[in-house]
């Protein structure tokens, strides 16, 4: 039985091999692209274009565009003299926001008892930069405020500790947005890799036509999804594991729990993807039929990692939902370990589930392709 | 031990919706044979096959192969049965060598043997130099000498062949008929551990070999024949057998001076009533008449050519070939 | 260019996509169910945020605030505890996203205006949540502070109007309320019309596969007209998902749609092209289906998903990265279909994007026809 | 009428290390339906994709209609069926619809789509199937469907490999009588095949061997090359037969079919009392043993055993 398994696994070794582009794409494929996507999706947002209408011309307006400046959300400002430049800026999607400071700024700042006004312009057809830009405008806000008001009331200076409300982030002390998001990436390549390659095993030899040669061969069932299976598992890993590495060393994230258990689990993972990719592989006709598959399953998965919108705020019913997907499970077991250090005792609803998830997925896949290829 | 034929089909059909592709089939295979299923395009001999192998279930009708019931004892009876698909049954991407690797490990083979015996499959199939190829690159003819190469490599004891010599030269098709007869007439040798006492307890002989091919003159060499249509055995029996019951009169074979002319001038003929022939082939440069009782029309027949200017060349009584009679039955 | 070529071409792939049922299916609707799917999931509010709070204070003044940023739906108190290392377990085991530690001296210091000793610890593995805790919270104790100066000052005049000195007042345009929906939905379909580009690089290999292509190299056909009548059986699949698209986000998702449908109709067909010319040249490239899907992932799919400006400004991003968009016929179009479903604007603003759109498809399609080579060896 | 359509000189074609045509010489002439056989691997497919434009020559040179296929391999298309080995139709697609999507390709115009579609579907036997999926034809007609595609554009040259290969007896005859149809219409025809009587069809047989063309002349010829006549022997015991014919003199060489076993003589009349006798004396008993005519395939394996000796 072993040699049998044996033979099937190098079998399709060597078609990887001579078809090389899909391991490269596996290996070094999602190594590259895991890296290009975490160097261009890790950053806070800083650098939005911004323009500054400034009618006031003064001191202290110099002296609030300095300071949106140094929020460090915003590209040096652009000073403009009319209405018309930012309104068509604005349509064109050229600026996130802008800001119109009115004549009488100066003065109003100045006096004992003035209310300097500004106008903010934000561009809502982006609203992920828009919403940025007014936290960054609040906050200086709150600090003229507060700055003037202490001025005003005569306060020292010295005694004044200020109202700004101190943050400690912890799992990540620099707020670092690599540490969250490359985790994420790193389990929707991993995810869309297993699927992939786990839907195309009897797809592509039955759209091929050699699936009939192999049925007939004293192959059980049996041996022949676990020899088409573990290629598939072992670059999975290897996967893996050069992607961890890799956000490890060019992102700074850091492993704090067990290596080993995140291995045991990551396997354990990659066998729930691989079943589910076994049984679109055997429902498939074509190849064609098994990748659209393979998006619509993938895409929903991914869904419910809390990559994008965090599970908690979605509806009751999507939330229960959720609670199904084994990559949800698994993005909050690998970020947990990776981040918070977890170990099993904190961890284990997740891993039960998974493991729930895994027999009830994995048995049901084997029953199924098992009933498919006999 | 109760005598069990090699194969034995009772009664098997397979409807595909409302066309029924095998209709009530019945026939059984002797340990030792050669027996040919011979059928038209479409005539449900893949679909036969199919259920003999146990890769799709029949409608009716039960199958046994080896004595086993194949719907019951798959795993049984797969290792000791050796198939050959119609186009499909190597990798193409790999190399010639890996495919013979993969067989050979697929079916158990240890490697000493099967270093052997794939040394005997690349000389069979002349292929030696040519290990290291990929399959997509092997010509049409190499492909099917591969991978029947591959069929046998286990040396099973019943061997599916769907077409197995369709593009191959004359030269390796009769390389090929050679080897199987040799297998077919060399007992078989418990070699490999498994099923070693079932072998020996049965007599000597070799293996059992079930085939389609378009080529009649190779279903001459068959023990036994079946031919099928439109899911239908119509005529079983040896060679001559067949020939002796189905042939619907005598071969006249003529060696014109132009053989497509001849057919045109004698075709007119028989539609216009002159010459009752049953049948007129053009068979290479050479044509053939048949008609029962065909001497009496020779006359007639040199007559006709001679007036269309046809030198009629020499004219003898044959034996039918396989071919007239496979096209005789199917036109009636 | 004989177009009776591309025309027969045409009509055989569409053969090929509509008869198959399976296929016809998934081709026709994956674009619009992923859409349906992803504006869902990826834009929802955050509620509820599980937050635990460690009052050393225990005052009226730290009672009060703590009742003060937990009452609405925002936040939700999940536990008061005595020690930091409570928060630590609690964080650790995920139980609460946020953690709000009152010092000693809180109400002592609050009222004497010296400063406001607040901590807000957050789990730094789910900023999303974390951050919304930090503003909230942020945005109360402002509030708290005025009221407390006012109280404080109010006998020496100073009323609740010279406290908010700095009135920012804040316009948005286009999108009002700044639901990230409104904006997500159009960007997404970007994303989503991409797929076919990837059932496009399929369909070269596919015949390379099945041994059909020898036979359709050996007739006339110029390698513009083969590729050419490739893709325009999807570019018109892709259309028709362009008009259940917006459909669905307007009717469904209730997003407003400012522009002109032609106009939006027009460039998505220029988009179409251009991102199926992308999976051509993939097609061209690979000798078999399997590897054709996995190259197109890496080069389709995945920067169409990241790159593309859709969840991440591309202002942000590294210079080479935003380089590289530029060359995502997806980054032109996320423009132009946000430009077109919120401010509504026309050519007059778009005809940039849709030149580039079209320069890329162009592009691409000489570069595919260009290493496609009309021979087998 | 006998001009030179096909010019084929010094064409070699060089897949990495081997080459797979290795300077082949061949002039064919305007109507000739000329056969090209060979075993397994001789070059054959290679070179009718070198014609059909498909790969591209290593060195040599050579002209279809005049135009050099160096130069001009677009150019010829248009005059040019080729019909590929493992022609793989669209199955999605109907008969109808595979044929008007090569016609559309190959220019036909559209007045004479239908008139023609119509009559190679007639030609072809494939009328009452027009509208059926390709992929539920049979085999034969599956074949017939090809050759009625590559005709659409009503070629001056057919290219066809192996075009009858899994075809059953019945249709291969159907498909060579349309093809000896159109060779009488004066269509050159250039055929691959690993059937013998096929090549006994046509008009000239190109023997190739190693990616050269070692005979080319009539069938008739070419059957009179061997220079023997055949002694055709049915045994009871076959490979005590075989032993003991080996033995005898005056015997060219021995070919073995099956059971039969073919003796190529000088002379048949005058060598099979002889080997009867010899025979029995050896205690062989036959079932029958004739004289028998020399076909193709005797021939060609005769021949192909004294190269490789």
């Amino acid at each position: 039985m072993i040699r049998r398994i044996w033979s099937l696994v190098i079998k399709e070794f060597i078609h990887l091999r001579t078809d090389w582009w899909l391991p490269a794409f596996m290996l070094l494929g999602g190594v590259t692209e895991l890296l290009l996507v975490a160097w261009a999706t890790s950053r806070p947002i800083t650098n939005l274009p911004l323009m500054v209408l400034d009618y006031s011309k003064s001191a202290q307006s110099r002296a609030l565009i300095v300071g949106l400046e140094n929020t460090g959300t915003f590209r040096a400002a652009e000073a403009v003299d009319d209405m018309h430049e930012i309104t068509s800026a604005l349509e064109k999607g050229k600026i996130n926001a802008a800001v119109i400071i009115p004549p009488d700024f100066d003065d109003m700042m100045v006096a004992s008892n003035g209310q300097p006004t500004l106008q903010i312009l934000l561009n809502g057809a982006e609203s992920t930069p828009a919403l940025e830009a007014l936290r960054a405008v609040d906050g200086l806000a709150r600090d003229i405020n507060q700055r003037i008001i202490i001025q005003r009331l005569g306060l020292r200076s010295d005694e004044f500790a200020g109202f700004d409300v101190s943050l400690r982030v912890w799992f990540n002390e620099n707020l670092s947005e690599a540490l969250y998001t490359t985790p994420a990436e790193l389990g929707l390549m991993l995810e869309f890799t297993v699927l992939l390659f786990a839907a195309l095993a009897f797809s592509r030899e039955r759209e091929l036509g050699t699936l009939e040669q192999l049925l007939v061969m004293p192959f059980s069932s049996l041996e022949i999804i676990i020899g088409k299976s573990i290629p598939v598992v072992i670059i999975a890993i290897t996967d893996f594991v050069l992607m961890l590495g890799m956000i490890h060393f060019a992102f700074d994230v850091p492993i704090r729990g067990s290596f080993f258990l995140l291995m045991v689990l990551a396997l354990a993972y990659l066998l729930v993807e691989l079943s589910k990719g076994l049984v679109i592989s055997v429902i498939s006709r074509t190849q064609h039929q098994a990748f659209l598959l393979v998006m619509l399953v993938g895409m929903v998965d991914f869904m419910f990692t809390g990559y994008a919108a965090p599970v908690e705020g979605m509806p009751q019913a999507l939330q229960w939902f959720a609670n199904l997907i084994p990559a949800h499970h698994w993005l909050y077991i690998m970020r947990s370990i990776l981040l918070k250090g977890s170990g099993l005792n904190v961890l284990y609803p997740h891993v039960l589930a998974l493991a729930a998830l895994g027999l009830i997925i994995g048995t049901f896949s084997l029953r199924f392709v098992r009933r498919a290829l006999d | 031990m109760d005598y069990q034929p090699a194969i034995l089909a009772k009664d098997l059909t397979k409807r595909f919706g409302d066309f029924t592709a095998v209709d009530h089939i019945n026939f059984n295979v002797q340990h030792g044979e050669i027996f040919g299923f011979l059928g038209p395009n479409g005539s449900g001999k893949t679909t036969t096959i199919r259920m003999l192998l146990g890769l799709m279930k029949p409608g009716e009708g039960s199958v046994e192969v080896l004595g086993l019931k194949v719907e019951k004892d798959t795993s049984k009876i797969r290792p000791r049965v050796g198939y050959m698909s119609q186009r499909f049954s190597l990798y193409n991407d790999l190399t010639v060598l890996q495919n013979l690797n993969f067989y050979g490990q697929a079916y158990g083979l240890e490697n000493s043997l099967l270093q052997k015996r794939i040394a005997e499959a690349l000389h069979m199939a002349g292929l030696e130099r040519h290990e290291n190829t990929q399959t997509r690159d092997l010509s049409g003819g190499w492909r099917q000498r591969l991978a029947l190469g591959a069929a046998i490599l286990h040396r099973p004891e019943v061997l599916f062949l769907d077409e197995p010599t369709a593009g191959v030269d004359p030269l390796s098709r009769r390389a090929f008929w050679d080897l199987l007869y040799k297998l077919v007439s060399t007992p078989l040798q418990p070699e490999t551990n498994q099923a070693s006492l079932e072998s020996e307890m049965r007599e000597q002989r070799g293996v059992t070999v079930f085939i389609t091919t378009h080529y009649m003159d190779e279903a001459e060499h068959s023990h036994r024949l079946a031919f099928i249509q439109h899911g239908k055995i119509i005529a079983s029996g040896s060679p001559i057998e067949i020939k002796t019951q189905k042939m619907p009169g005598d071969v006249l074979e003529i060696s014109p001076s132009d053989a497509a002319g001849a057919v045109k001038v004698l075709r007119s003929a028989q539609n216009d009533g002159k010459l009752p022939l049953n049948e007129i082939v053009l068979y290479g440069s050479l044509v053939h008449v048949i008609a029962p009782d065909i001497l009496r029309h020779e006359q007639a027949i040199t007559v006709i050519l001679q007036n269309s200017g046809i030198q009629p060349g020499v004219m003898t009584v044959i034996e039918p070939s396989l071919e007239d009679v496979f096209i005789a039955c199917m036109k009636s | 260019m004989n177009f009776r070529h591309v025309w027969a071409v045409m009509r055989k792939e569409f053969h090929h996509i509509i008869r198959d049922r399976a296929t016809l299916f998934l081709v026709l609707f994956t674009p619009t169910l992923l859409l349906l799917l992803m504006a869902y999931a990826l834009t929802v509010d955050i509620k509820h945020v599980p937050i635990a709070v460690l009052d050393y204070d225990a005052t009226q003044t730290s009672r009060a605030f703590v009742q003060q940023i937990t009452a609405g739906q925002d936040l939700d108190l999940y536990a008061m505890v005595y020690s930091i290392d409570e928060i630590d377990a609690l964080l650790v085991n995920g139980e609460i996203k946020a953690a709000l530690v009152i010092a000693p001296g809180f109400d002592r210091d609050l009222l004497s205006l010296r400063g406001m000793p607040l901590q807000v610890i957050i789990d730094g593995t789910e900023p999303n949540s974390g951050n919304f805790a930090v503003e909230h919270i942020s945005a109360r104790a402002e509030t708290f502070v005025d009221s407390a100066v006012l109280s404080q000052w109010q006998p020496a005049g100073v009323s609740s109007d010279s406290l908010s000195v700095l009135d920012v007042r804040v316009q948005t345009w286009f999108n009002p309320d700044l639901k990230p929906r409104n904006d997500l939905v159009p960007g997404l379909i970007s994303m989503v019309l991409g797929l076919p580009a990837l059932s496009v690089a399929l369909t070269l290999a596919h015949e390379r596969e099945h041994g059909t292509l020898e036979q359709l190299l050996a007739t006339p056909i110029k390698r513009a007209e083969l590729l050419l009548g490739k893709i325009f059986p999807y570019v018109v699949v892709g259309l028709l998902n362009v008009i259940l698209i917006p459909w669905l986000a307007i009717m469904w998702f209730k997003i407003s749609f400012n522009g002109n449908f032609a106009l939006f109709f027009g460039l998505s067909a220029i988009f179409m092209f251009g991102v199926l010319s992308m999976g051509i040249v993939v097609g061209v490239f690979m000798r078999t289906q399997a590897a054709a899907l996995a190259l197109s992932f890496l080069v389709i799919f995945f920067p169409g998903f990241f790159l593309t400006g859709i969840f991440f400004p591309l202002a942000s991003m590294p210079e080479e990265m935003r380089m590289e968009a530029m060359f995502l016929p997806g980054t032109h179009y996320a423009i132009v279909t946000r430009g077109i479903f919120l401010p509504g604007v026309g050519m007059e603003v778009l005809w940039p994007y849709a030149v580039m759109m079209a320069v890329l498809g162009l592009v691409y399609i000489a570069l595919a026809a260009l290493f496609f080579k009309k021979k087998l060896g | 009428m006998n001009e030179k359509i096909v010019e084929i000189e010094g064409l070699t074609r060089i897949f990495k290390k081997t080459r797979a045509v290795d300077g082949l010489h061949l002039i064919i002439e305007t109507g000739e339906l000329f056969g090209l056989v060979g075993p397994d691997g001789a070059g054959k497919t290679t070179t009718l994709r070198l014609l059909a434009g498909l790969l591209n020559i290593s060195e040599g040179t050579a002209a279809l209609m005049g135009f050099d296929l160096n130069n001009q391999p677009d150019s010829i298309k248009p005059y040019v069926g080729y019909m590929a080995q493992q022609f793989s139709l669209y199955g999605e697609l109907s008969a109808l619809e595979n044929l008007l999507f090569f016609a559309e390709l190959f220019d036909v115009s559209s007045k004479d789509l239908e008139e023609r579609t119509e009559r190679l579907l007639e030609f072809a036997g494939l009328l009452p199937f027009k509208n059926r999926r390709a992929a539920h034809l049979s085999g034969g007609m599956q074949k017939k469907l090809a050759l009625a595609c590559t005709l659409i554009h009503e070629p001056e040259i057919l290219l066809l490999d192996e075009p009858t290969t899994g075809v059953d007896p019945v249709s291969r005859r159907e498909f060579w009588n349309i093809l000896t149809e159109l060779h009488l219409r004066g269509t050159t025809i250039i055929v691959s095949t690993p059937y013998m009587d096929e090549a006994d069809r046509c008009s000239r047989v190109g023997l190739m061997y190693a990616g050269k063309l070692i005979e080319c002349d009539t069938p008739h010829n070419i059957r009179k090359k061997i220079d023997s006549e055949i002694i055709e022997v049915w045994p009871v015991n076959w490979q005590k037969a075989l032993d003991k014919v080996m033995e005898l003199e005056n015997i060219k060489e021995v070919q073995t079919y099956g059971e039969t076993l073919h003796i190529l003589v000088d002379s048949g009349e005058r060598q099979l009392p002889e080997i009867k006798r010899s025979l029995k004396k050896a205690g062989i008993e036959v079932r029958s043993i004739r004289v028998a005519p020399v076909h193709m395939e005797q021939a060609f394996i005769s021949l192909i055993r004294r190269i490789d000796a």
